[in-house]
């Protein structure tokens, strides 16, 4: 069938959700399965990988490729997956704590590594799943069990690290506005290469600070200013903004640059999952004489 | 004369190896059975480092306790392994390193110093000294220089036939020099008529190429030695294969990508040494519970943390068996002979595949790092067996896909995304049939036993223990990996002297046991000989047999057993660390 | 009557753990004995959860098979548990929660409901709905309304005199409410005339008490469930104690920053569950190499991998016992009770100090979150002992400072950075007495050994297992942590009914096992009582002593043993999963 | 002694050193020996702890407190270490491998929680001891065993990613320049924070493209062309320079922060090493009466 004939209701599933009433995460959902029907993409045909978290329940709660894997480690799972079967179209899913805490080296290395991948980060700024501890993106002050006082450490701002690690795609969204959320997601899949995606995610039970007002009143949509995306230090300007004006959008986009499933040159030979079954079915022992000659 | 030992000394840097590598395949070609050693320390350039090739008429697979000949690039080379060199050995110099000969009167080794250097500085190039070297021991021992031309033709062959001409005229030259020595030299290797032709391969290589010919594909891993070689040699693969190698940013991701890669459906692999082992254990739960095949490689070096880098061990065994918090199934095996490496290369993918768990390869840096010379490999008697897989359209017709089903021998069907047919989620949360997470505590039950229901199945096919030697001896040795050789050599020399005194059971698979283990053991006097220091396989062997060894044999100095200490232990019955 | 079991159940949100820890308290301060258990799913909000508070006059040490009273705030909660409720037991429910009798009737379970909502919202929030729910069951057992208002008082303090006030004034009036139910309500706990005041409190706040009361003043985490709360309740500590907690970026540097701390000088600990520990292996070897001593928190839950997060679970112990390549000493030890919780919090940084090497703290979901009513601890009894810790100043006159010294029980002398006696490396390379990286062979043999015979140094001085009951039984039951409580009643029940039927052994010193062991085991029938799937001690016991167990009760669903299901095991003589 | 006794004869040590010659790394062992007497820092009061790799063996070859701990993990540890007593100067040195690969989350971590470290990287652009796989800064293209083709990974940039980090203190040196390298490591001893100098350092065996020469042809000083080093976008701008022209020198300095050990309140109450003598000495049970109410 064409991808116009691909619905919502592909994607449903009846597996209880166990959010909380008013969470952030069920906008990013429905915003995720809108991109999906936008870009005519069917359940079998994307693999959405997720790390350990509240954000990161999201694919039991839709009918998916779901593999929820371990706390912070779904990008390196994901780019495995990705460059086994390049024709998979695959997403990471999970939380700030997920992927700027404990994953912060796999996010870092795979910005500057570019495989095609579209990542979306539910950034509640809080540890939700474990009750509200401050993140690596919880601001200075910011009070919590782990953070009595407030926290003492500059917040780990995703914007301006990806920008600095080479990412080819960076972008800001808003789960209080699924529509552009689905606009960010698709924008981020029909990129060439590693596309991050951060969601400033209202935490309704553990984040009382950082609300849906608090970041309503303080967001701007950048195109709406005349943000070139193509400029890397206008981003890296827009990536400081933080506080009374937060911006939204594409800070920086290039396809300069291939993705790195592209410069792999044994994929020119068929992906390695294709090898496995070609393998499988015709081994060719023969194939292998010109290695073993190294060995004579 | 049966066989020679001839270990090769210098600097680090003085490409000891790489002369030791060529003079193994000359020697291999030659239709002589060859193991090579490498022994270097945790540094790049400078201290004394050696390669040692024993040579023979038939499979050598130890190194033994005295050398016959000592190469020696440098003075101090001489100091160092003087004690090592057998009464009436040689020591081969170049005439223009000094040797105090204080060393070698006492025990009359003779000195042989041809001018080597000299001789390459003539053709252009002193680093020739090593040729010139090699052609000299070809000489002593009797074997033939076009061996080593036809090897120098070949390594040399990238550099031009300038490198390779001047190369084969120092060869030459040395070859004609030591005549008379040659003449003099006591000890020759009969040449096999019409050699038959063997492989000369490193451990490593032999389970690259076996993995390769398992139809892996993905390969993702961090260095470390003694592992890195695998790594790097899958890089050099041509494209043409399709074999995807990542060197990632640590060895979580290299686990993590090779998880990733075969839940998408490819044969991945990644490979390490214990340090990486350890950062690969969370990732080994993942794998357990979400059902995902995987293979890893752990090729053990001294430990524990950063220990002694360049040097073996056998200390990783009960680590591997445990690693991981709670309950779930995994697999180790441990090859023991060069053989084995390319077997356990291909064999541990269908594991992995037939029983969806973690596969752990234990090789250490003995086997990972020597060349031994191997008949060829036959990749037509290589099978794959994907296990309970099903590809796209071939689904049975019926209702729906259960991706983790109660199976009566735990392995359920598995299927890979981008099959329209089989959409479900993955996840390392307690899950039911469908995989959805659950708390159900029947449900939790149920699925426990449904996983670890996959050991029984896996331990009913494992390997038993082997045996070798007479079925009744006195002694048992039990071994596994790399102490293999050096026990089947000594048990050999032991039952040499008459009565069936030593008998040898050792292990390839190594978790979960063969039911048939009690049984092989039972009743027997058992001596464990481990590379480690608290004999870690006797202690598996307790634990799941209740039988316990009478003694052990333990080395954990970082260096190689020998069979003949092997036997004076057990002549002795001083049962301790070596 | 002798004890009364509660089940408070309802949503998550709607503060049934707080509820219950003031109801835990309030009996404490009563003088009662008291065991609350949360039951939660890993979801913050919605979805069933229970807290179980069980109320004696004599020490509880589990929860029953049988509930007595069962308080539901929503009508599914009756559904959910009414098949726990003893025949002719009873239901509390507000009156505005419809309830569908038809699970009660048969079973003459009674149904008391009050209009609580209706109540608590005339004094004007319905939350203090739960506040009227507690003062009920304090009238239907008869304790007094004295004793919640107190805890009324102290709880609500913070949130000001009115809400105080308020929730009193709702109290009062919902006691006053069940008059005629209370005295018809068949059972009664007998109050002590004048209470003996009772901590009541959670085995993770018992440990971090302990920690501190043994001079832990550094903390690194990362949060995990069911640990979280040992970093969190460290983190609420007044500054002036000096108590300087880190929540780090993962579990590497949560481990990493602890041991950095303790190498310069600190009592340091980090906390985290298997996931987290998986983690921190490579650090365990770390500390073993450089003998770092360094107290880690395996507070287990149900595995593998991400497994039941918020469930209880034995599952680590081979893991904890075996983690890292290599060999290095480790100790393990696993309180039993929320008692030892607080012992085992400062006796693990002697031992640490004592033999300076990491040691695992085994605790579980069970013992970390239950609240348990406890002697007031006595921080008199507390000892620190920091063994061969040298401090500026102390050294003895002489020869230089050899860390890494070869001594006779291994133990070195251990000095910290700022000291101008002791500047030295450490190193993870292999090193000779001075620290620095050596390869030499002789001194790695007695580096290695000087290293494990601290193992033995320790085993020697480590608690022999504690044999409970008759000492000639029929039946020894073998336990470890949170199967401890329930054993114990399971053997007193046993025994109740006449014969020496069983007895218990138990653990506290796992990691290295007394030598004791083998001896007060020797000659019993032992059934092996674990939460988890494998019977771990009883295998651990098997590897080391011979001994194998004659069967194992095992539960992995991540609840609680009762008494009364191992007893029934134990009659029947079925020895399998629970 | 007064400091101006502090001499190099202090810092010596036998032990045998197994870099081979030439090796860049023995300019940065100067380098620092030249720092510590600048500063009058006796061995007993600095604490060097490095990682695992050719470059983390140098606490070996001096007289020092030198921690030599798990590739990657040197910073995490330094962290402890200052923590648990912020009287000692504490150094961490590890190569590129270990800082910005294995290590890279500690390092971005690090940097935004800014303790008072000063962090000595020698970038060698390759994984030396390992004999020579790519790092993660090595250059697009650059050849070795794992990147046969030549790496397809654009280049981790320390000074950028720093700098998007919120470190306090970034600069860049060159170990052919002794004297330079001993003038950052003053700069950053006396810099209140976490310092960053990376040190470009030539690994003669492995890396035969960015040489001695090399760099000598490309490297300029920041001082010398009027850098602001309290610009943070100056400072970003110059990151991004590499090639043609390699900058060196102080990219950028702030004091506006306290060091992460000024705000831990706990401390002004002694440190936890104090408190573990004091303790011993006179546990005190009565002072935790106050904890032991809670439960009552
Ligand atoms: C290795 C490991 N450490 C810790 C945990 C416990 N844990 C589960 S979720 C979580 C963090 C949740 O925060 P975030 O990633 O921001 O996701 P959120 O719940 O806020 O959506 C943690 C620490 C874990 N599962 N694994
Ligand atoms: C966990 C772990 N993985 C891998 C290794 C092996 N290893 C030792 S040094 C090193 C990298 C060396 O590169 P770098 O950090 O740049 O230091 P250099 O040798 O170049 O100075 C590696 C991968 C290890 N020791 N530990
Ligand atoms: S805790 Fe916060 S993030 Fe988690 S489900 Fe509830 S609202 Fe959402
Ligand atoms: S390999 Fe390179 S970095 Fe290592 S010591 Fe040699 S020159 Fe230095
Ligand atoms: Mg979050
Ligand atoms: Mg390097």
């Amino acid at each position: 069938m064409p991808p116009s004939d691909v619905s919502l209701d592909l994607f449903e599933c009846e597996a209880e959700n166990t959010w909380c009433p008013g969470c952030g995460d069920f906008a990013i959902l429905r915003g995720l399965k809108l991109a999906l029907v936008e870009a005519g993409i069917r359940p079998h045909e994307a693999l959405l990988v997720s790390g350990i978290g509240c954000g990161s329940k999201l694919p039991d709660y839709m009918t998916i490729n779901g593999f929820m894997t371990l706390h912070g480690r779904p990008l390196a799972i994901a780019t495995g997956a990705k460059l086994a079967n390049p024709k998979l179209h695959v997403f990471v899913v999970n939380g700030d704590g997920d992927s700027y805490g404990i994953g912060g080296n796999h996010f870092v290395h795979t910005c500057r590594r570019n495989p095609d991948l579209t990542h979306i980060v539910e950034n509640n700024q809080i540890y939700g799943l474990t009750k509200g501890q401050y993140s690596p993106t919880s601001d200075r002050g910011f009070i919590t069990t782990t953070s009595p006082d407030g926290s003492i450490e500059a917040a780990f701002n995703p914007i301006a690290i990806a920008l600095a690690a080479h990412a080819t795609f960076v972008a800001r969204s808003f789960s209080g506005d699924p529509k552009h959320l689905a606009k960010m997601i698709v924008a981020g899949m029909n990129h060439r290469g590693y596309a991050l995606i951060d969601v400033l995610q209202p935490c309704v039970t553990y984040n009382k600070i950082n609300t849906y007002d608090w970041y309503r009143e303080r967001i701007y949509r950048l195109e709406e200013e005349g943000h070139d995306t193509s400029d890397h230090d206008a981003a890296a300007a827009r990536a400081q903004e933080w506080g009374d004006r937060i911006p939204i959008g594409i800070f920086f986009q290039t396809e300069a640059e291939h993705a790195y499933e592209e410069d792999v040159r044994a994929l020119a030979a068929g992906s390695p999952v294709e090898s496995a079954v070609r393998l499988h079915r015709n081994p060719q022992p023969e194939q292998y004489e010109t290695l073993r000659q190294r060995f004579l | 004369m049966q066989d020679i030992t001839i270990r090769l000394s210098g600097n680090a840097g003085q490409g000891l190896e790489s002369s030791g590598a060529g003079f193994v395949l000359a020697a291999a070609r030659s239709g002589l059975h060859v193991l090579g050693m490498p022994d270097y320390r945790s540094r790049v350039r400078g201290g004394n480092n050696f390669f040692q090739v024993r040579l023979g008429n038939s499979p050598v697979q130890s190194q033994p306790r005295q050398i016959n000949i000592l190469l020696a690039l440098t003075a101090d080379a001489v100091e160092m392994h003087a004690h090592d060199i057998m009464d009436g050995g040689f020591v081969l110099a170049p005439a223009e390193v000094g040797i105090d000969e204080s060393f070698l009167r006492p025990r009359n080794i003779a000195l042989i110093q041809p001018p080597l250097v000299d001789l390459a500085k003539q053709h252009g190039d002193k680093m020739m000294a090593n040729t010139g070297a090699l052609a000299v021991l070809a000489a002593l021992i009797g074997f033939p220089l076009q061996a080593i031309q036809d090897v120098i033709a070949r390594n040399f062959a990238r550099k031009g036939a300038e490198a390779v001409a001047t190369n084969q005229a120092v060869a030459a030259a040395a070859h004609d020099m030591v005549r008379e020595d040659a003449a003099r030299f006591p000890w020759k290797l009969s040449m096999p008529a019409e050699p038959r032709p063997r492989m000369a391969i490193s451990g490593n290589h032999a389970l690259a190429l076996g993995a390769m010919a398992g139809g892996c594909r993905f390969m993702s891993a961090y260095p470390m030695t003694p592992a890195t070689t695998i790594m790097e040699w899958l890089s050099s693969v041509p494209p043409e294969f399709g074999m995807v190698v990542k060197h990632t940013e640590d060895e979580i991701a290299a686990a993590c990508m090779a998880i990733g890669a075969s839940y998408a459906g490819a044969r991945a692999m990644t490979a390490t040494s214990g340090g990486g082992f350890c950062l690969m254990v969370e990732s080994l739960g993942l794998a357990g519970m979400t059902e995902v095949p995987v293979v890893i490689v752990d090729a053990q070096r001294g430990g524990p943390s950063t220990g002694l880098p360049t040097r073996t061990e056998q200390g990783d065994l009960l680590f591997a068996v445990h690693a991981g918090h709670g309950e779930f199934p995994r697999i180790v095996i441990a090859p023991r002979t060069h053989e084995e490496c390319f077997e356990l290369g291909w064999r541990a993918f269908n594991l992995a595949e037939r029983y969806q768990c973690p596969v752990i390869v234990l090789t250490d840096m003995l086997l990972a790092g020597s060349i031994a010379t191997i008949d060829p490999v036959d990749f037509g008697a290589v099978s794959i067996d994907r296990g309970r897989t099903i590809e796209p359209g071939d689904h049975p017709a019926g209702n729906g896909f259960r991706r983790f089903e109660f199976a009566d021998d735990g392995i359920s069907p598995r299927a890979f995304p981008g099959d329209p047919e089989a959409v479900f989620p993955s996840s390392t949360d307690e899950h039911d049939e469908t995989g959805h997470i659950t708390e159900d505590a029947a449900n939790r039950v149920r699925m426990m036993q449904k996983r670890m229901r996959k050991l029984e199945t896996a331990a009913n096919e494992a390997r038993p223990p082997e045996l070798y030697g007479p079925e009744d001896a006195e002694i048992t040795l039990v071994a596994w990996g790399s102490s293999y050789g050096p026990c089947r050599e000594a048990v050999d020399m032991l039952n040499a002297e008459g009565r069936a005194a030593a008998n040898l059971v050792s292990f390839t698979d190594i978790w979960p046991l063969s039911p048939a283990t009690e049984e092989i053991l039972r009743g027997r006097r058992i001596i464990a000989v481990e590379g480690n220091y608290s004999s870690q396989l006797a202690q598996l062997l307790r634990m799941h047999t209740g039988i316990a060894v009478q003694g052990s044999i333990n080395r954990y100095d970082g260096r190689a057993f020998s069979p003949e200490a092997i036997a004076d232990h057990v002549r002795e019955g001083q049962y301790a660390a070596v």
